[in-house]
């Protein structure tokens, strides 16, 4: 049993962190924020340069990582800091979707930062469900409707997947194709998605069932908790700060008893949360993946609640402004429970996973 | 002990239900259904309606031509309008500034200013908070100097509610620096389109402009608008704190809020059917209701003490805590039970056609509201300020 | 609308109270507690003089109330004071059961306060559900075996459930009868109950059916709620009044803002359970009665708890003691969960008779 | 990051699993099950069980005849034998005074005291808490005043665990009444025959007997008796308490817990079905399991820091709280699930055949125990003394 990084993660944590520090500020992500593409081109090629996204595949598709831990450690940084970037979807979920599929010549275009991804699976009706699946192919022509596609209009390509005969299958779909429409919209928590309809559109077939979307949904389970995580420390963060700087009566309010105690429960639901991202990390690989990622993102999802929501509360009005930092990482800890089954669909999935 | 309506609050409550639906336009009450914001324009179109009918004012006694409605009145009307989607009535003139003229204000204040409310002419916003203040009025900075026939007022107030739309702030400014905090504080009514006025946009946390900040550069107020007594202004401003507390628990907005999510929640497939069939969802709607249910009873058990005479005050506070909190936890469901739509940043959207997010429950932007209305428990007297008047009051031996 | 009791209620509000102050302090209930049949019979013939029996029956059976006012203004003030003596089952529900069979003379005799009942219905396996009897007649001899019978012991006649064919009927069985067999033992929260037993023992068909018993079921649950409001006003002033004695870095621990906060909540919540009550009572005759008595006894069930268990943390140890006050009222708050259905069977059934 | 027992570790957990299937007696498991109050008896033959496979003083150097476990040995044995419910080793000697005499004590006593614990000759208690104190030590009362070879003790002690069966105690008295709160205090080992000791007991809110109070009228003690140095008690308690902070998550009785949660629940009927069955008890059962599977790798973490040398302070505090609120809530689920049949008084009902209540689904005073678990937020310092010395360490720029 160890519980502290490898080396080659410590240094990939802190060299991630030091780049947000300095290049991932307040004024800086809130003009990203505020751009039409609702995310950064520098800013990415950067991340690339770094070798985080590198970092989130194994050697052998060109990655020097790509474990659950190294998606962790990523992530949480990325959560540190508020990045709106699609990096779980174009770079990790995308990417290592071709990877399953053997597109190494594609994952080292994603790896170097050049080639854009979105992955088009759920549909308007289809929630949380993984298995829902209406669009259809014949020929490998598609048509459907994708819903809340993140990054659609700014990806090289699609992959989207459809029901072929019984089950379902993944393609790879140009950004260009025909019969290929792209609604987008900005989101609430940063970035943007679209509305993707698909009429007769071409698409290649990837060789991907269920089961590898599945897979791909596993590491971004681990990516979004890390992420919620990384969130949820800087709310907690902000709030210690504000509390031991606001003064009222002449103390800092941080020192009245009723703050105090409602701090030290954030903390030791922080440690919660921390423990709750390890297991997903951990445990993903181990014949109880599902039940480990299901307890934690539920787990993250109550407690990334009662994080955004008291470090409002206790900030008070200024939490409630914009443009204040807390405002964007509250937003971004409580959309989490938006992606990939939120705190319900979780429990019930553990529910049913313990009893099975 | 009676629980039911007596025969007149039936016939009144028929009375509104019908006024509601000849009366209450039909776009305006999409927009109220959907939690988009209202237009000035909307929002007049309304009071005008009312004023008609002459149920604008409504708490106003009959002699400034108010309808003087009982509280269990006004709590029927309050549960019929929300249930109608009609939106709230705006406050500043007619909840809050209008008890205190015709409390405190003069003869000829009372004559210019109350008529000027119910028919438009003036839109009034309130300024008492000021930036590190908090919750606490008895600390603020703004001041008012007398010079000649003028108080100069210099200073800024914040989160002033539909600032934007105002013509007309009544204000909390220092007379007296050199007395007690709570003293030497005056009420001024004051001209927004005075030299020295500027307002400025506070965008909050989902992207609305609801709130503002108002700054006083030099500017020149005629002492006449001075309402009460100079120095006097706390005694006014605490009379119209009580005078707010009631509907404090927000218990149609709830009730209507609540209808929302279990419209939603049928719409909603989960698993392949309606998320309201799933037992954990249903179980949070269920302890929501449940926790609205009993404070309604609460909310009526007040409302009679204050007809019987009684000052709503703990009660006041209690409801209010705990009204926030069921209404954040509707709020809460609403954003669950729409799923992944929640993700859009809707309240953009609707202004372009381009950006029209398709979203198939017909939700509007329920996160945004969700995080909006994080501003229950925090403007207008925190939960943590209500917590401690609660503990103070009882713990004295009180209650 | 009115939330005024009546002269009357008001009156017998003030007399119970006043009785119970003066005669129920926490010594002469510890000593009741300590006793072997686990109620006085001294206290139960003073109920009965002062009419508190009486005001829970109609006019027409002898009483001079019996509305859902009524019963829970007495149940209220049983609750403030902790009564262990059994009310609820041998005087409510066994009273109001023959008072639907006709028994007006037998009704006499409890209003009276010389009979004494027990009402046998939940079996070993039924939990909370009322239609669950295995109990079987025939020839109006019973045989089966009823599970925590309250005040068994001591009754002169238990009211027995039984299935009758295909539906359910109510006997009155009379104390010694043949085949009887009655295993008393103490409760955790005060009085006594048994294991009943019946082997062929004869009984005497009262007429009812099982939806006799559910009505009867109806007022226990009125009277259950307001129990247990009462002993939360207890729970409630005795933490006040700890918080203002108790002193700590010289300041009574109730000035401490934490505490404070947590304090208030109580209030609030206190007030919402006052609320629900007054529900359970005022619509206990409607056509929704049933859905207004769950949703109150749910959100007992929810406030009892939170009452009971801040109560004695707030007390620290104190609290743990057997002979303080509050060890006894927080025990009936959290037992009154185990009667008539728990908080989360009513949450169940609050949410079938939503959707119906 | 590994999450996974190396090689050697699945080993001894192997040895723990064999020795506790081999070597627990039967009768005592099954009153560890059901919950049931231990005799003196029972918890002697235990422990000799234990120091007989050289396994009862596990956190002890070797030079004092301990195990001397890795943290993670310590961890594998408490799941272990919370899951093979052996009943905790009573902590009074082995884990408290032990480590205490071990650093601070005499060559003598450390040669006098120490067998004996490990052999049972003496079964000591903590006299630490006094009335009205709290959980604030430095405010005791207790006086030793020297007189000759001796030191004459007076006052009172209360909350004294185990008490009863005590034949020593160790004390916090204080020395020097004129120094500062925290000095003068000195750390004795009285011996209870000694005339003038009285023991009281404190009946718990369940019925049972657990704790004590502990009275001193002009006790002689034997100056020999001095642990360390007079007025440097309070350096010792510290340490102590420091030491006794590990394993405050009680990971193994949650786990154990929960175990029989669910057994009660498969077999206890809701409408037809097995309660398990049932969604809203089982999303209450799985928040719990979420919670502690997160807690228990907490624990890891905090484990392999304590091995690696660093001392668990904030986090000890974090543990004892969450650890006691996922203890409680347990308790709380047993009671639920088992319905009705948590209303009888168990406790007494084992001591009388005639009492016997024939609870259906075999669960133990389940009630009680939620009741007498209480203390887990209470005593050994209460979760509001937690949540003040976690605010004070972070708030303070800490962590």
């Amino acid at each position: 049993m160890d519980f502290n990084l490898t080396e080659e993660r410590q240094m990939l944590q802190d060299t991630l962190r030091r780049y947000l520090r300095e290049q991932y500020g307040t004024a800086r992500r809130n003009e990203i924020l505020a751009s039409d593409t609702g995310f950064s081109a520098d800013i990415w090629t950067e991340l690339a340069d770094l070798g985080i996204l590198g970092a989130l595949f194994a050697e052998d598709h060109g990655g020097f990582g790509g474990a659950g831990f190294d998606i962790a450690v990523v992530f949480e940084e990325l959560g540190r800091a508020g990045v709106v970037e699609p990096v779980l979807d174009s770079a990790l979920m995308g990417g290592r979707l071709l990877a399953a599929a053997g597109k190494t010549d594609l994952v080292e275009l994603v790896i170097g930062g050049s080639l854009h991804l979105a992955v088009a699976h759920g549909e308007p009706d289809s929630r949380y469900d993984l298995d829902h699946v209406n669009t259809t192919v014949s020929d490998n022509k598609l048509t459907g409707r994708k819903a809340v596609v993140m990054n659609a209009e700014a990806a090289d390509h699609l992959i989207v997947s459809a029901k072929n005969g019984g089950s379902i299958a993944l393609y790879l779909v140009d950004k260009g194709a025909q019969g290929l429409d792209i609604q987008g919209y900005p989101l609430l928590a940063g970035g943007r998605a679209a509305e993707v309809t698909l009429d007769n559109t071409p698409g290649a077939p990837l060789g991907l069932t269920l089961a590898d979307y599945e897979a791909a949904n596993r590491l971004a389970l681990i990516a979004q908790c890390a992420e919620a995580l990384g969130a949820m420390e800087t709310a907690t963060a902000l709030t210690k700060d504000y509390l031991m700087t606001r003064k009222q009566f002449g103390r800092p309010i941080g020192t009245f008893q009723a703050l105090a105690h409602r701090m030290s429960d954030l903390l030791i639901e922080l440690e919660q949360a921390r423990s709750a991202v390890i297991n997903a990390a951990g445990y993903a690989d181990g014949k109880d993946a599902d039940l480990h990622l299901s307890a934690s993102k539920n787990l993250i999802g109550r407690i990334g609640r009662l994080v955004a929501e008291e470090a409002i509360q206790m900030h008070g009005g200024i939490a409630m402004t914009q443009e204040y930092e807390l405002a964007h990482i509250a937003k971004r800890i409580v959309m989490a429970d938006h992606r990939f089954g939120d705190t319900d669909y979780h429990l019930e999935r553990f529910i049913a996973l313990s009893a099975a | 002990m009676d629980l039911s309506y007596s025969p007149d609050e039936l016939a009144f409550q028929a009375e509104v239900r019908a006024f509601l639906a000849g009366e209450l336009p039909q776009d305006i009450a999409e927009k109220v259904r959907l939690d988009t914001d209202l237009t000035k324009d909307d929002m007049e179109r309304w009071h005008a309606i009312l004023n008609n009918r002459g149920w604008l004012a409504q708490n106003w006694p009959k002699a400034f031509c108010g309808a003087e409605w009982s509280a269990v009145q006004r709590h029927i009307y309050d549960t019929e309008a929300a249930d109608a989607n009609a939106p709230r009535i705006v406050p500043f003139g007619l909840s809050m500034l209008g008890p205190v003229l015709q409390k405190f204000g003069s003869k000829e204040q009372q004559d210019h200013w109350l008529p000027r409310i119910l028919d438009g002419t003036d839109w009034w916003c309130q300024g008492y908070s000021e930036p590190g203040a908090g919750s606490d009025l008895a600390s603020l900075k703004t001041k008012a100097v007398r010079d000649g026939d003028h108080y100069i007022v210099n200073g800024q107030k914040t989160w002033t509610t539909l600032g934007q739309f105002a013509n007309m702030i009544f204000c909390l400014v220092r007379t007296d620096p050199d007395v007690k905090q709570q003293e030497g504080i005056s009420f001024l009514l004051i001209d927004m389109d005075t030299p020295g006025v500027e307002v400025r946009p506070i965008i909050l946390l989902d992207g609305c402009h609801e709130v503002n900040e108002v700054w006083f550069t030099d500017v020149r107020v005629p002492v006449e608008n001075l309402v009460g007594e100079e120095n006097k202004g706390w005694t006014y401003a605490k009379y119209l704190l009580t005078h707010e507390r009631t509907g404090l628990g927000g218990v149609g907005f709830s009730q209507a809020g609540l209808k929302t999510v279990k419209r939603i929640a049928r719409a909603a497939n989960h698993n392949g059917k309606p998320l309201i069939e799933n037992p954990h969802f249903a179980a949070r709607v269920a302890q929501v209701e449940i926790d609205l249910r009993a404070m309604a009873t609460t909310n009526l058990r007040i409302i009679s003490q204050a007809a019987a005479g009684e000052a709503p005050g703990l009660e006041a506070s209690m409801l209010k805590v705990k009204g926030s909190i069921i209404r954040q936890e509707i709020n809460d469901l609403a954003r669950r039970a729409v799923g992944p739509y929640a993700m859009p940043f809707a309240s953009e959207a609707v202004e372009g056609a381009n950006d029209r997010i398709p979203d198939p429950l017909d939700a509007g932007p329920v996160a945004g509201q969700y995080f909006n209305n994080r501003k229950l428990s925090i403007f207008g007297g925190s939960n943590e300020i209500q917590r401690g008047i609660i503990a103070k009051v009882t713990m004295s031996g009180g209650a």
